[in-house]
């Protein structure tokens, strides 16, 4: 449509954000303020979507000199490892407007100046500028949560808050060491995230920046045993907040794993990929486990989230082009299911004043349209067919059998694990009796219903017929593995157990 | 900004005043520093604060006296006036302003301990100072004659090199003006 | 080879989109004013009978073609393409899909009818059509889809619309649990299935991931592969079809509506598994061992089921340990790679069963919900159609000549004769006389003798039409479906197998007809021998007995339930518990609790030099000059 | 000889600085301030002496009103603590306390 429009959609937020906490308005201006805001940038969203060309490479650029003494510039560009992401970003922030209608000014506010920074981070192509905006991102979940959260919210945002700040500094450190070494090889300084490609890592120094990065994207997708905020944070956090970190920051870790790590440090990566891909699988068992013994629906649905990222992640450590089509898939089925089950779960909270499984029940009968909605989320969210999440899971799986064959058939447990605590909690929430708490549950009204209708639309259809959204996505991620890096290829194309499962590249 | 920006040949020839003068700038100096030695020791020993202004007042005019004896006109007046003068009297003001009874002073019972230890944490400091200035160039100090010191001299100093210092001084002194009448002036309204 | 042709992706979505618009209505007007039930039977009927006319429709198409090159395709659109990964929505109808076509929509059809009268008053009728439409179009996709994939998204359909359907009561927890259960335990059988697809995929999938390309490629497979592929194709297959060990799930199931046993659990989604063994019979039939697993857990299923419903009260449950048992069968034939005769056992299975399920359902109508067979008895005068069609469907299913089940049953047992399989026959032939003997233990408690419960035998009556005349065709069927595969012995020429032939990769054993009629005069006397137990025993009425010992132990079912929840259940559920309550705070959060405690320590030891005073600070400040100093010194020399 | 003026001035700095570390009087430790300041006039004298030149002489100057003004501004403070305190001891005032 124009030239900026990334920048646009980066900053509007973020200005009007601030504007708002500046201004005296009132609630009501600063959510109609919001709502107007994330619709302007959904439409830019689409507009973007439309006109994404899905030819591998970075489009939509915008590049300014911003330190160039240094190198570091003001670089922004979306291809089909961000595209997905950023869609996620820019879509799915209206229907927080429109279901949480009674929160303070600062609360909207902040949501704004989440998601401009949000955005910033997907689009970010230079190190330094998606460094910024990885902090950026934080500040407004550090005030949702401090300010609006639930009555145990202190001690969860300041161990949110520590923890993620630990890890960015390692990557501040790690992005330091690739801008030296980009000096030391080539003599001139560069914070692109493309130049970084180019860079021959090697020895004790390369892995340990190496572990910078992963333990900083870890810290944030959460990686087991890195996960040990989440449940706490997902759980005193507004339900807004959680959306927001589940649905979407999250992400933003993973896809910090894909387009810092997978490139730039491709030896280390081989070599520690099936440590790491051990551990996406461990947190993806163990969080699902952990998910069966909770009471609070808010912290099942963490649980079950972490346990989610741990397969989206694993995607991305099996360097192969299924698994990690299917993990950049998965970001956006994942987003549209379990994200959306945290906002319905807001909405039985604020129905019924409780998140206590057991307090629970009969929904089913008193709000079918509801259920109906809850339900497709849900079997998304545990990968049935003709859901969009069973595409990603599927991918996933299957490049973890090609990768290595247990990682595999471990990873391929999350199929009952997810539908364990899934099924229980359906059961205890919306079958079996009512009870006072919920016999005067309302069905959703029309507002929330056309909110969520969209969404639970593109579940099915991203189920159905994905080929369009893949279609977006596999010119980028042939690239990855277009033979630039031949040693990733020959390091884990090998499958040690069944040898007879590699195919040859050519 | 050049702070040496013109070679200032001011030095006469000083052999003529003999001997005799150094010898006498000499014991005056040694008078002095004793003097200056032990009122500072009487500052730091004396209990009540009014003994040790006064003993302090002694150090300060002795310290004036050696500043003449280095040439040092204009600050030798400075030190008289504003040091001995003004900020000592403040001082003394203040002491009695506030009417001191021995019993409202502190009980320094480890006063010697802590004077003693502190002697000897002071001592490598000393020492490494004393140290340095043995690399210096000693040159004996007859006194400068006429263009060196004076008001006139140092004004144009003042005012031709170190201006904008100045104004940021004067800056400086309406700063803690104001600091202290805000402190000071308030009738413990806030109680 | 094989013509494309652009109606084959409608056979699926009339049911499916009968689901969307019944499922719609219904939960928009549910806590309103309710719809008509007229409207929704109608509409419900609508998809089954444009899918079965549409079956209809490819059947006279593949008849049209000679037998080598009858295969219409219908690619849709490209589903997923990524690299050399490459499916497309495609279905596929040769023979065998064409076969379990013609007989799920046709037996869907009469369930729907069925259905209307038996649904009546229900407050969530809708609710049931949207999931009963669901289920047949998911179960379409299965039968029709060109891949393996494909298949699946019809594989995991069908275990959802049970899940739906098992705890369609949702108001009584046993249901909902009962209904978690089978979706539970079906996924683990699609972890299977996935995991197969996924090595199926890297061993020969890059040429193409349907079944033709895949049958074609099916030699450059590496054994060891094949073998893998197999065995996790099976555990899906035990998942679905209710196999040992995963068969737990099926008798539970029973907690839905009767005509939804019908239609999964008897007619449709648990033939599945065998299904999905033929379908890939061009694997199968190379691996040898896998085969022989295959068809060692059916017929040992088969023995456990058919010693289960020996015992069971309930009378739907006697039906679904039946089903296990004949399900056993199936996997015992399509393990012997007589693919051909397990089909037909599917076949004719679907027929028969289907009826005593819908005969069940009308006793359990006509007793407002009674479902122990120790309080019927004497109901052959009240309901004479039921009492009929009944008595036909246990003759099938019993193995009785000329009724289908017979000839199906007697096919299997012959090619595990033939093919060398004796352990496999001489097992299977004392699940004949145990299945005899089970079916007319039902038969007569339930409607000779006396009644036990006189109230509720006072107001049985013959149910309404509309559930009768589904009756009446189904024992139509349930009696001549055998003579569609007639063997040589009996003066046929297997009709079906040959039908089959163009999809299934197997050859007819073929044995002196001494043998052949050896295998079917020893089916025939363990008929006679059930028969004649179950008469001796119950035919003049009998009293509930007092179980011990064995029975005791059969009649619990060998504990397995409370095996499986010990073993499994609790133990999950224990280590979730442990996992939050234990783990989670003391070894994964512990450095993250150790570091900040660490923080905390050190703060507090340091606080020791914040004394608070001017004078300390400074002292501080002099003593670190003064070490400076020291140490500056030394270099001024 | 300029080394003695140097060496007075060490003396000096260094009583200033026993003078603020061993004594709790609020007047007397200042007054040691004073005294440090006091010998870092006279070294800086002393040096412009040293190099005939009278930058230090300004700069002395300027430590002066420095003086001046922290005398103004220390003393202001001093009647505010002994306001709320009533004390002149530097240990009561104790609110950095760990």
């Amino acid at each position: 449509m124009f030239e900026h429009i990334l920048s646009v959609m980066i900053f509007l937020p973020i200005l009007t954000g601030v504007i708002l906490l500046m201004t005296p308005a009132s609630q009501g201006i600063a959510r109609i303020t919001g709502l107007l805001v994330s619709l302007a940038i959904l439409i830019l969203g689409i507009d973007l979507y439309v006109h994404f060309a899905a030819t591998g490479y970075l489009e939509f650029v915008e590049k300014l000199a911003w330190v160039p003494s240094l190198g570091i510039s003001y670089h922004l560009g979306v291809d089909g490892i961000n595209l997905f992401v950023l869609m996620a970003a820019s879509l799915l922030l209206p229907m927080v407007y429109l279901v949480f209608t009674t929160r303070e000014k600062g609360f909207y506010a902040n949501l704004l100046i989440a998601q401009g920074a949000m955005i910033g981070a997907i689009c970010a192509a230079d190190m330094v500028l998606f460094y910024i905006f990885w902090e950026i991102m934080l500040l407004p979940i550090f005030f949702m949560m401090g300010l609006y959260g639930g009555p145990k919210r202190i001690p969860a945002t300041i161990k949110i808050t520590i923890y993620t700040i630990a890890g960015s500094l390692l990557m501040l450190a790690a992005i330091v060491y690739l801008g030296v070494s980009y000096h030391a090889q080539f003599n001139e300084w560069s914070f692109a995230i493309s130049d970084m490609a180019k860079l021959n890592l090697s020895g004790q120094t390369a892995i340990l920046f190496f572990f910078c990065f992963i333990i900083a994207f870890a810290i944030k997708i959460p990686l087991f045993p890195f996960h040990t905020w989440l449940p706490d944070a997902y759980t005193e956090a507004p339900t807004a907040a959680t959306f927001v970190l589940s649905a979407i920051m999250a992400k933003i870790g993973v896809y910090g794993v894909i387009r810092f790590v997978v490139p730039v440090f491709d030896e280390q990566l081989a070599r520690f990929a099936i440590l790491l891909a051990c551990s996406g699988v461990v947190g993806m068992m163990y969080c699902g486990i952990a998910a069966i013994a909770q009471k609070d629906l808010k912290r099942m649905l963490a649980f079950s989230s972490a346990s989610h990222m741990g397969i989206i992640a694993l995607g991305v450590f099996c360097m192969n082009m299924q698994a990690l089509t299917g993990s950049i898939y998965q970001i956006v089925a994942h987003a549209t299911s379990v994200g959306v089950l945290f906002l319905f779960v807001g909405l039985i909270e604020s129905r019924t004043n409780s998140r206590s499984i057991e307090d629970l029940g009969g929904i089913a009968a008193k709000a079918p349209v509801f259920a109906l909605f809850f339900a497709i989320a849900l079997l998304a969210s545990v990968g049935l067919p003709g859901t969009s999440g069973f595409i990603g899971e599927f991918l996933i799986i299957l490049g973890a059998i090609k990768f290595n064959v247990w990682v595999g058939v471990f990873a391929g447990t999350t199929l009952i694990i997810g539908v364990c605590y899934m099924l229980y909690m359906f059961q205890r929430v919306f079958f079996e009796k009512t009870n006072p708490n919920t016999s005067t549950f309302k069905d959703l009204t029309l507002v929330e219903g056309l909110t969520f209708l969209p969404v639970i639309l593109l579940i099915i259809i991203m189920g159905i017929y994905p080929h369009p959204f893949l279609s977006k996505i596999t010119p980028t991620t042939a690239l990855q593995f277009a033979g630039d890096t031949p040693v990733v290829a020959q390091t884990v194309a090998t499958n040690a157990l069944f040898p007879e499962l590699t195919i040859e590249k050519k | 900004m050049n702070c040496w920006p013109q070679k200032v040949r001011l030095l006469k020839k000083s052999t003529k005043k003999g001997a005799l003068d150094i010898m006498f700038a000499d014991w005056l100096f040694f008078t002095f520093a004793v003097i200056a030695v032990l009122g500072a020791t009487g500052l730091v020993l004396f209990r009540h604060p009014l003994n040790g202004a006064m003993s302090f007042i002694v150090t300060l005019i002795a310290l004036a006296g050696l500043y003449a004896l280095l040439s040092a006109k204009l600050i030798f007046a400075l030190q008289l006036i504003v040091y001995a003068g003004a900020i000592m009297s403040l001082i003394i003001i203040i002491i009695m302003f506030l009417n001191i009874q021995p019993e409202d002073l502190p009980h320094e019972e480890t006063k010697w301990m802590y004077l003693i230890g502190g002697a000897i944490i002071v001592m490598p400091i000393g020492l490494f100072m004393v140290k340095m200035v043995r690399t210096l160039p000693n040159i004996s100090t007859e006194i400068v004659g006429n263009n060196f010191g004076g008001v006139k001299e140092v004004g144009i100093q003042l005012y031709q090199n170190w201006l904008i210092p100045f104004e940021f001084i004067a800056i400086l002194l309406l700063v803690p003006l104001v600091g202290a009448v805000v402190l000071a002036g308030k009738r413990g309204k806030n109680k | 080879m094989e013509l494309s042709v652009n109606y084959l992706g409608l056979i699926p979505l009339f049911p499916l989109m009968g689901a969307v618009i019944i499922g719609l209505l219904h939960v928009f007007t549910c806590n309103r004013t309710r719809l008509p039930e007229k409207v929704y039977g109608i509409l419900a009927c609508i998809g089954p009978i444009l899918s079965f006319i549409l079956a209809l429709r490819v059947w006279v198409a593949l008849k049209a073609l000679p037998p080598e090159s009858r295969f219409l395709t219908h690619d849709v659109f490209t589903w997923i393409s990524v690299g050399e990964f490459n499916v497309s929505m495609g279905f596929l109808a040769d023979p065998l899909a064409c076969l379990f076509l013609l007989f799920v929509t046709f037996i869907g059809t009469l369930i729907h009818i069925y259905s209307i009268g038996y649904m009546s008053g229900d407050v969530n009728y809708g609710k049931f059509f949207a999931y009963m439409n669901l289920f047949l179009g998911s179960m379409l996709v299965l039968v029709l889809g060109d891949g393996p994939l494909v298949m699946f998204v019809g594989w995991e359909g069908v275990g959802l619309c049970s899940y739906l359907l098992i705890s369609f009561y949702s108001e009584d927890r046993a249901n909902v649990v009962a209904g978690n259960k089978a979706f539970i335990v079906n996924r683990i059988g699609d972890l299977g299935f996935v995991l197969g697809m996924a090595f199926l995929f890297w061993g020969i999938g890059s040429g193409g991931f349907d079944y033709l390309s895949l049958s074609v490629n099916a030699d450059n497979l590496a054994p060891g592969i094949a073998l893998a592929v197999c065995l996790l194709f099976f555990i899906g297959a035990t998942g679905k079809s209710a196999q040992i060990p995963l068969y737990v799930w099926l008798p539970d199931a029973m907690a839905g509506p009767t005509p939804v046993s019908a239609l999964i659990h008897a007619a449709t989604m648990v033939t599945a598994g065998v299904y999905m063994v033929a379908r890939f019979s061009f694997l199968y039939a190379g691996v040898e061992l896998a085969g022989s697993v295959i068809a060692w857990v059916g017929i040992l299923t088969a023995l456990l089921a058919a010693i289960f419903a020996m015992y069971q009260d309930d009378i739907k449950k006697i039906l679904a340990y039946s089903t296990v048992s004949q399900l056993g069968y199936m996997f015992a034939g399509v393990g012997v790679a007589a693919y051909s005769a397990g089909i037909f056992h599917v076949f004719t299975h679907a027929f028969f069963k289907a009826l005593l399920f819908l005969g069940a359902g009308s006793i359990i109508y006509a007793l407002h919900h009674e479902q122990n067979i120790w309080k019927m008895g004497g109901l052959k005068a009240k309901m004479p159609i039921t009492y009929v069609t009944m008595v036909i469907g246990a003759l099938a299913l019993a193995g009785c000549p000329p009724f289908s089940g017979f000839f199906s049953k007697d096919e299997i047992l012959y090619c595990a004769f033939a093919t060398g399989h004796y352990g496999i026959w001489l097992v299977g032939i004392v699940v004949a006389a145990m299945t005899a003997f089970y079916t007319f233990r039902m038969i007569f408690i339930v409607f000779h003798g006396q009644a036990r419960d006189q109230e509720k035998f006072d107001h049985a009556h013959e149910p309404p039409s509309v559930m009768t005349i589904p009756l009446i065709i189904l024992a139509v069927g349930a009696i001549f479906a055998g003579f569609f595969n007639l063997p040589g012995v009996f003066g046929g020429n297997l009709m079906v197998s040959q039908w089959l032939e163009p999809s299934l990769t197997e050859v007819h054993p073929y044995t002196s007809t001494f043998v052949e009629i050896f295998v079917v005069v020893a089916s025939i006397a363990a008929f006679a021998v059930g028969l004649k137990l179950a008469w001796s025993k119950y035919g003049q009425g009998a009293t509930k007995p007092e179980f011990s010992g064995f029975s005791r132990f059969a009649y619990n079912k060998f504990y397995v339930d409370e095996a499986f929840d010990r073993v499994l259940v609790q133990p999950y559920r224990a280590l979730g518990a442990t996992i939050w309550k234990n783990i989670e705070p003391n070894v994964t959060d512990a450095p993250v609790k150790g570091a900040s405690r660490l923080y905390m320590m050190l703060g507090n030891a340091f606080k020791v030099f914040q004394a608070g005073y001017v004078r300390v600070y400074a002292i501080y400040m002099v003593v670190g000059l003064s070490l400076m100093t020291l140490f500056l010194s030394q270099s001024l020399n | 000889m300029i080394h003695n003026y140097l060496f007075l001035s060490i003396i000096l700095f260094c009583l200033g600085i026993v003078g603020v570390i061993a004594r709790r009087n609020v007047f007397t430790v200042f007054m040691s301030i004073e005294l440090m300041l006091n010998a870092g006039i006279l070294a800086l004298i002393a040096f412009a002496r040293l190099h005939v030149h009278m930058d230090g002489h300004v700069l002395a100057m300027m430590v002066m009103a420095v003086a001046a003004a922290e005398a103004a501004l220390a003393l202001a403070v001093v009647i505010l603590l002994h306001k709320h305190k009533s004390k002149l001891d530097t240990n009561v005032f104790s609110l950095l306390k760990g």
